[in-house]
């Protein structure tokens, strides 16, 4: 297996990831890839299926911006702070387009996430039990265990044609090491066609221990070295969560126009890599 | 013993912090169920084992976290597992003694809405987060505590949307619809608190915050709430409780006020 | 949850293992549990279902001292030696009496304890094509992935009464770290009813980092320190794996009198705890 | 270049060795596949990846392991897995290019036994291992090696027991069965080297052990062997080689004669 390409966060996106995609960025606030979400948003891609089971501020953008025709995900909104207005008025008022939506519990994702690194072709687990999302998601359906009888949940396995994470480091030779909140990110990777993992820093050796969580090299398509690339969201061991960013991002998001000019200012002007603020 | 000056707010996250008994092991969410065990396990239960969805194992968090994954939660922890690995061997697994459920919509059988309300699933009128990890939590913690402020627009007669089951449609429709666990045993709110019926599982006042009156309750209920037979006053929280959970509170404030 | 009782090894034994029980005791190759089956072949238990991956000396030595009616397993061999001899004597011969046998392969048991964690009723994989094993088990069946039709192997989640492992340490307040090769023991313990875990030593830190592999006191019913308990196989960090050991059993377990005096004057007259050399 | 004075066993150590290509991923057994992988890994393939069963990940090792889980292994390694995960992400996952495997017996379609010979399944003449990781590495690596000493004993017309699929009865059989790999493409002995046949599948010798001839092979596989219409000469070891496959051996009987 070919190992991983250590690049540039912009060659990395060109490289990897196209118009009509499905797209997982993944981090459970923690280790969020903010940066190669914005070089996504700069590089202009579209008809985008994004792809996170939580939806935070970098999808906000990502939807506001125009990126996506689809959104899967099992929770939307701005963590401790409110909702998430751009992705509301995608959803409610087909702005800036309209945004069809695959909504799943966060059980479903992680364990269609695990079923996608498993090579399987659907998820098994007990879920989904007396609730309406198998009303409005067809892709929630059951297999019965042969032995006791008893009916399970079944959804099929994640599989995004590109998964974007962001990790503590790399070595030289391509291997990442994550620490602290790991969420699904090793998953996402492993389910994926295509993977782009951008790094607080590229080191010789990983430390980490005897069973450290490592995607080796030749799991990994590009690598980019990105200082702060998760940030407003953290890096255990590198920078604490900019909750007051969070919470600034309330009033910017909800009205159109102020969206759209932070978004320039801040984004769209800016270089790969450069922080937000 | 007590002081009369406390909040709302604080009698609801001191009573559901009482409801926590040492040693169990609680799946916690973002807000006030942060704050009732982090309150609990800083005064009554110093054995309470907290969970959160991030997968951080036996946390310990000083402050309180804006977020369901702060690195406080991570920093703090026994270990730090995988979601997945948080949903089928800790959650699905039946290691949870109690959940804790927010909502946006309850019904009288503690069904929970987080979904969407007004218009139709594809064009709401209002959008909520949507499930989260609450769907699996309503039917795999052993048993659940609902935290809800109590209005007519959030208690109502009819869900816009089923995102969690609760005791379904009353009587042992829960466990026909599969679930093998106990499900809401009770609901704590801003002015008593409720528990199941034992037969028709219909949620039934069965403490009155100190205070409050009858007609409060029945006017902040968009179904016809019942009483059980015998309801008593909520003991009011203690000063101890009181200072212990304003501290976190302050902590908390201080904490997320800037960068960290 | 309980935490888990810090007791000797016998009372732990005494407390947990039942005539009749279902018991793991896993390992793979690294930390398995000799002192802990040791001691419950010491207590005399018998009509044990044994379950474990990789049964090696140990079984060889609960089988030829007949603890066991029955054993679960999916490779049995004393590893780069050759065949165990008492687990032949007893299914070829029926000596010291007759073994039931439920074969699989490693990817069904490790799948049937991940399952057994996951508190699933089965485990779900891509397993068992094309060859006989089904044949000769009928806990081995399918299920149809609802969305490609493909069949997929199914066998029961791994349930066992009691699960016995070794880990490096505990803390005082009964939380266990294993390290390096971890094999299935945390998925053994989180399936059992009742675990056991013997440990090197008791500590006040676990350390380990913030991912590390950690068993919290609440899922374990009993923790003895047992310094090597693990040996003749290793304890990463402590002591390494006697493999001139391994070697030297061959002939001990070939013939039932050698094996018998052996057995008596290396377990059963020792004290609970005590080496086997 | 060459060193006449050569062993069969190292003739087929060497010739699996060549067989891996730099930067492969690859599933190695205890024995003959280990000093074959960490040959590789010495010369010719200094970045093939070598997975062991036990989880441990891209390791390194110095010496040969008597186990499937050695220290040596873990201490070497990448990061060490657990085995759920090793079967579920790392083998299942499609993440193998190469599975070697070994077998008591082989048939002629490279199916395999390692489980019975002999008697019924229940009263067995001889109870073997069983079947390990076998049955999922013959069906999730990309492709397998079979590395087996022949003898008719090993090469027969019909197993005892079918432990590990190859190439079922023949031509399509395979897939039909469920496998989406492609199976044993290589079966490497001490005498030769066989290879399926494009159509039916079955094993057919390509290349013969320098000394080696039809004859002897004709006279060592219980079916009725064909040979390929070009069939070559195995390459001899190089010296280079065979001293650094030495070298593995010896300090791997050294490390092994004691407690380490």
């Amino acid at each position: 297996m070919p190992r991983a390409v250590i690049t540039s966060l912009k060659e990395a996106v060109a490289e990897n990831v196209r118009d009509g995609d499905s797209l997982s960025l993944e981090g459970f606030t923690h280790l969020i890839p903010y940066a190669a979400g914005h070089e996504i948003i700069r590089q202009g891609r579209r008809d985008l299926t994004l792809i996170r089971m939580t939806p935070d501020i970098i999808f906000d953008q990502m939807i506001g911006m125009g990126c996506a025709r689809k959104l899967v995900f099992s929770w939307g909104g701005n963590p401790g702070v409110g909702s998430l207005h751009r992705m509301r008025d995608a959803i409610e008022r087909d702005w800036p387009q309209p945004l069809e939506i695959e909504e799943h519990s966060h059980g479903a994702m992680a364990n269609a996430y695990e079923a996608g690194a498993a090579g399987l072709p659907c998820a098994v687990f007990r879920g989904y039990i007396g609730n309406d999302l198998p009303k409005v998601n067809d892709r929630i359906r059951s297999v019965e265990c042969p032995f006791t009888g008893e009916k399970l949940a079944a959804i099929p396995a994640m599989r995004p044609d590109v998964a974007v994470i962001h990790a503590q480091k790399a070595d030289r030779r391509g291997n990442v090491l994550l620490e602290g909140i790991i969420g699904v990110q090793k998953e996402a990777v492993l389910a994926a066609s295509r993977s782009i993992v951008t790094v607080e820093e590229i080191v010789d050796d990983l430390g980490g221990g005897p069973n450290a969580v490592i995607l080796p090299s030749w799991t990994i398509s590009a690598i980019a070295a990105v200082p702060n690339g998760a940030f407003p969201s953290y890096a255990h061991g590198y920078y604490p969560r900019d909750n007051s960013f969070y919470k600034a991002w309330d009033p910017i998001a909800r009205d159109r126009e102020t969206f759209r000019a932070w978004m320039d200012s801040h984004v769209m002007q800016r270089k790969t890599g450069e922080g937000v603020q | 013993m007590s002081d009369r000056t406390y909040t709302a707010d604080e009698m609801m996250t001191v009573a559901a912090s009482r409801a926590l008994r040492n040693g169990q092991v609680c799946f916690v969410g973002i807000g006030q169920p942060s704050a009732a065990a982090n309150l609990a396990r800083q005064t009554h239960a110093p054995d309470v084992v907290l969970i959160y969805e991030s997968g951080t194992l036996e946390t310990r968090p000083d402050v309180l976290p804006l977020s369901i994954g702060d690195g406080e939660l991570a920093e703090t922890a026994l270990t730090n597992v995988s979601v997945p690995e948080m949903f089928r061997y800790w959650l699905q697994g039946g290691r949870i003694d109690v959940g804790f459920l927010g909502a946006a919509q309850v019904d009288r059988y503690g069904n929970i809405n987080t979904t969407v309300i007004g218009g139709t699933y594809l064009k709401p009128k209002t959008r909520l987060p949507g499930a989260g990890g609450a769907p699996e939590i309503a039917t795999s913690a052993r048993e659940t505590f609902i935290l809800l402020r109590q209005s007519p627009r959030a208690f109502v007669e009819k869900l816009d949307f089923i995102t969690s089951l609760g005791h379904g449609s009353g009587g042992n429709s829960r466990a026909e619809a599969g679930a093998k666990t106990l499900g809401p045993t009770r609901l704590i709110s801003d002015l008593c608190q409720m528990a199941p019926h034992p037969e028709t599982k219909e949620l039934t006042v069965t403490t009155i915050h100190p205070g409050v009156t009858r007609d409060q309750i029945i006017a902040a209920t968009g179904w016809a709430i019942r009483f059980a037979d015998s309801v008593t006053e909520t003991p009011v929280p203690e000063l101890s409780e009181l200072a212990v959970l304003r501290e976190i509170h302050a902590r908390t404030a201080r904490a997320h006020a800037g960068q960290a």
